[in-house]
């Protein structure tokens, strides 16, 4: 199977469903002579011209609200919002506009938008670029909400989102945009509301999120040397939860560690947890660990963005000290 | 313009003023729920504006949209029970008095001020894309021209030169802010030079005068012309909203040297002087205020929605069968 | 001790802090002619002046921004958002810059704002003026969240929160502005970061927020009379949180009921659930249950938009059945 | 304008110069981590305008912050350090290239685009309330001026008249996106109009012109009669960052054409008309160089934060000893 970037698998879900459906077109600041900020949508002005890629002034309000009025009209808009951190400036028309209308106008009113952006750490760009803000939208009834972690995933998610009539909130990590993997030639695409176990373990459950799931699964390669087997299970979709497969795998494992990019504070981690707690509270040996980022702005640089989120080694601390602990006990 | 044009003019902005005053009366007696905000001595606006569309046009309209929706040509019916919250409403009764849509008519309104531009500019772009023969109107207030909302739409339309006509009615108040204060420039229509687009002002309770203008800019709009940027001035006669403290921001004398200027006031004038005789004038009255009459009792009987249909639009199930409010 | 409207409490602590420091100023639209939507800052321009009540033009950012900025100069505003639903188009403000800055300034710069605003049903407004977005400020490092649900509690918050040098976002709840209680002459100040037991009790332990702390008390009375002791505890600040105060309770009754007006996915409901989990594992005859509003927008008028949220009823029936089902359990 | 002052002016200018190649270049060492934005070609803008302030006066910068600092008093050795990351910089380090704050020069910058502007509104009230001897200078780019942030915050200070000076940077373009195409007015001095200000526009590449419109419209702001919005019209000849892709926006032809107009070799050849010798400024420049060269390497002597001063300062405990990252 061709092995190839994440933001290439962007750019080939964008090609496929922009062929597919005039109607859907991506709008948001340099996509067009650029191909955006990461290079998703690289030469896709040519091929598709101005009508399906169009280059937007630095206005997140307005090209939000011209998504909601352009889907009311049937066409298919995903719109770029450059750095999650500017989707604040959006967020009334997202919140306010595109998740109320459909039910507003009873039923009516469709709005299949995608409002697609990229969050998270990892470019050492510090605080005003680097937030996770994913929970904003999970709490927000008549959106979805999507973390893709790999090529695979979010080229068939960002397929079904496009193709999904509600507004979708698709959230990629910067830091993935390089990572390569297995991406088949043929057509597939990815129900929205599946999660994906991305290792099969016994031992533990780590249901990480976006970026995460990298170290996620590094931690895991790490602990299988000491024995210890991890499931990791990558939602991705956080609304609508797949909690059938997450509360299969800890029922069977009977520990779980929850390791988000945000802070835990009102983070998706919390839901995570409780949904966990509530289906699976007599299968648990312990109650369910988050490991989170620390409560902080994300300081500038290489060195401390890496030190204030999880990574490989915090997860394998987490990991074994709730596995450990337990063997102590010799429950 | 002959006296038939102004008559039939007279005609609508009478409906709208009745509908107004019978939607008042509810609201007292609590059966709208939410604020209700009057719309008298506005009804140029509606009537000039809002009433020149086509039924394929899009009108986006505001927090004060039951005028905007009649003059647009939705039915008195379903804007009246939508206040009322019963499912005949044109949002099943779900929307309220604030925020409703009618796609049958293209109508849009929403409660939140200056939000309805940028989503005018989305409306333009399929229009343009399209090449549909329809035009977008967005109508907002003198408040909302002070929102980044208005600036970036506008902007946005102009850059792409959008098939939209942006009507700011500037009823010279946004609840108790006079727009003297709180709108830097003299004119809001010199905002217009912003986004390189003409100043156009007009006498927003003349009705003539207010159709005259959309007619004309609808039609080069219609030619590829947009977008266009007019300001309608007008007088908010009645509170922001029914009953709010008005002597804390305006005097009487105020109020009452505005409804001399009140447009239904200036119509019906030109019209007896247009030999129309003011018998033909209150037996129109007469006919409006029979069929409120009955709309009302009609309205009154509708039901409400139930739980299960006020929950079962708030998103598209994935997958057949799932449960939309877990 | 003099009973006043939770709206009259508001106004005080306006008076006093105001009398008190000349640099704390009232920001928003119509908090001077008008006196603020729900009439508390009422009058306050004739004593004050519109130096320290100032009304805003519709420019939620300019003036989020200006609060910023002013009180990086030293003054000591108070931002009023007319709904927490227009909170969306001060996000930026408020998330990228009002929250950023003292870590920004490696600690020079102090932001002692209060971001005031109200959310919540209750007024038939229908869905966007009916909201419940606490639980986004609780994610942002940087901010604190109060949501006080008494007049005794508004006041003796707002004081505190006035005088705090940290950004804080104070929520009030539009259908208590009207509630009654009592509020002492003398001056007198609560804590930040402090819960507080509403209504002792031995059975059950309902963690309830703002509106809902009524409804609770409510059904706290009705289950008296069937013999159900509940502990009503209000956290009054969700971030920080006073994690003791709560925990300690659970620990004494082994079941925990959390209520919010917000839907539960995403929601501070689960933030809650697994804070109580995590420390009252052990302790929990059964898992910790939230009763949210149900995923949907608030639908206009006065019957639905009771329906969806929590009520006094719907609370007494999941108190029940978490107790009830213990009790034939035996255990 | 004399020779000396013009001299001065050059030698300010070619600090920045020299400044912003010295980063450019620990930027392709990687040693300035986060987007590094080139300030080439607009350095008649820092110098003219933000040179013209007094210490006491705030300055609100963008991404593209680092010249604007050093013309406002920053020291060089705080601007550098703080986009290498060191503790020795304006925000200890942690806010690097695009955010930072020097209190002590009343120096602010943020990478959103645009939201300085309603910040600086509260600068601006504060220092009218407060009746003190200092304005607030607001500089900002040319797609900032399509955010609702600018007008927003330019109604706002025209309705309050406040103290401040909007210096409107327009570098010609917003990323890739030029400003013919995304600004919809002709120039975007004319917006000043929906805010009742005056049009003012400066040839930003001329120094004395800047510093010369700088001085007076600091001035009036002085004596009370701000705001002002005003355009600098310059060019970005580096890219929007360090090797973006150039070629998909603009031609070398147009970048080699405005080389040729920029502020130094224009200020340059004033002096030599005004028998200033080249010698002269050779000697000017190698003392700068001299200078930056010896900053360089105190600079990669500095120390990095550590995690504990990276996270000490999040929020104001509550509690003494309240653990501030729990
Ligand atoms: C963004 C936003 N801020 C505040 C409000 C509260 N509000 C409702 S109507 C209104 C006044 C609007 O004034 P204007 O735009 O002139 O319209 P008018 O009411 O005069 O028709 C305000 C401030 C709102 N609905 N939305
Ligand atoms: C609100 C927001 N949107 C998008 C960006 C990404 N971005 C960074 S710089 C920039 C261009 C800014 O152009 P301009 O205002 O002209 O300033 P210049 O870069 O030319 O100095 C953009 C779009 C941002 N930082 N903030
Ligand atoms: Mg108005
Ligand atoms: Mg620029």
């Amino acid at each position: 199977m061709p092995v190839i970037s994440f933001g290439e698998a962007i750019r080939q879900a964008y090609r496929e469903e922009m062929k597919r459906d005039r109607n859907v077109f991506l709008l948001g600041e340099d996509v067009g002579r650029w191909g955006s900020l990461y290079r998703s949508s690289r030469d896709l002005l040519k091929e598709f011209g101005p009508e399906q890629i169009k280059d937007a002034p630095i206005s997140e309000a307005a090209i939000a609200g011209c998504a909601v009025g352009s889907a009311a009209m049937g066409m298919r808009p995903i719109l770029e919002i450059m750095y999650i951190d500017f989707i604040a400036l959006a967020m009334d028309q997202i919140v306010n506009h595109a998740a109320k209308w459909h039910q507003l106008s009873n039923g009516k009113v469709r709005l299949p938008i995608v409002f697609k952006t990229q969050g998270g750490a990892g470019r050492r760009n510090s605080s005003q670029h680097s937030q996770c803000l994913e929970n904003w939208f999970v709490n927000i009834p008549g959106l979805i909400t999507v973390m893709p972690s790999t090529p695979y995933d979010v080229k068939g998610l960002l397929k079904s989102a496009v193709r999904n009539d509600n507004p979708v909130v698709f959230i990629e990590h910067k830091a993935l945009y390089s990572e390569k993997g297995e991406v088949p030639e043929e057509e597939y695409l990815i129900p929205l509301g599946r999660a994906d176990i991305k290792r099969p373990g016994g031992d533990i459950t780590i249901v990480a999120t976006s970026w995460m799931v990298t170290f996620a699964l590094k931690a895991a390669d790490a602990l299988q040397e000491l024995g210890v087997s991890c499931e990791i299970v990558d939602p991705r979709t956080l609304w609508p939860l797949d909690k059938e497969t997450i509360i299969a795998s800890v029922k069977k494992t009977g520990l779980c560690l929850v390791v988000t990019e945000a802070p835990a504070e009102g983070g998706w981690s919390g839901e995570a947890s409780s949904v966990i707690h509530e289906a699976c509270f007599r299968d648990l040996k312990k109650p369910v660990k988050r490991l989170c980022a620390m409560r902080t702005g994300i300081p500038y640089g290489p060195v401390l963005e890496r030190q204030v989120i999880p990574n490989q080694a915090s997860i394998e601390r987490a990991a074994l000290e709730l596995v450990g602990k337990q063997q102590v006990k010799g429950q | 313009m002959i006296a038939g044009d102004l008559l039939k003019l007279y005609g609508d902005m009478l409906l709208l003023r009745r509908f107004d005053q019978m939607c008042m009366q509810l609201k007292l007696k609590d059966l709208i729920y939410s604020g209700y905000h009057p719309y008298e001595g506005q009804e140029a606006v509606a009537t000039g504006f809002c009433g020149a569309l086509k039924k394929d046009d899009i009108l986006l309209s505001t927090h004060r949209p039951h005028c905007h929706a009649v003059a647009k040509g939705c039915s008195p019916e379903a804007v009246l029970t939508e206040m009322m919250g019963r499912t005949s409403g044109c949002s099943g009764g779900l929307g309220g008095a604030m925020q409703f849509i009618d796609t049958a008519n293209n109508f849009y309104c929403g409660s939140v001020v200056g939000s309805n531009m940028p989503i005018a500019t989305g409306f333009g772009l399929a229009i343009k894309q399209q090449k549909l023969d329809r035009i977008c109107m967005c109508i907002f207030g003198d408040g909302a021209s002070n929102t980044g909302s208005f600036h970036e739409a506008l902007n946005l339309a102009a850059i792409w030169k959008l098939p939209i006509v942006f009507v700011c009615e500037n009823n010279q108040f946004a609840e108790a802010m006079p727009v003297r204060e709180f709108v830097a420039c003299e004119r809001i229509a010199m905002r217009a030079g912003g986004y390189g687009l003409e100043e156009i002002r007009v006498d927003g309770n003349d009705v003539e005068e207010t159709r005259r203008i959309a007619a004309d800019l609808i039609r080069r709009t219609r030619q590829g012309e947009g977008p266009f940027l007019v300001e309608a001035l007008t007088y908010r006669i009645g509170g922001h909203y029914v009953g709010d403290p008005e002597g804390t921001y305006r005097t009487r004398e105020e109020v009452e040297s505005w409804k001399e200027k009140e447009p239904l006031i200036r119509a019906r004038e030109k019209l007896l002087n247009c030999e129309v005789g003011s018998n033909q004038l209150s037996d129109l009255d007469g006919a409006v205020k029979e069929k409120l009459t009955a709309l009302r009792a009609w309205a009154l009987e509708q039901p409400f929605p139930t739980l299960e249909q006020g929950i079962s639009h708030v998103y598209i199930p994935l997958l057949a069968g799932e449960n939309v409010c877990q």
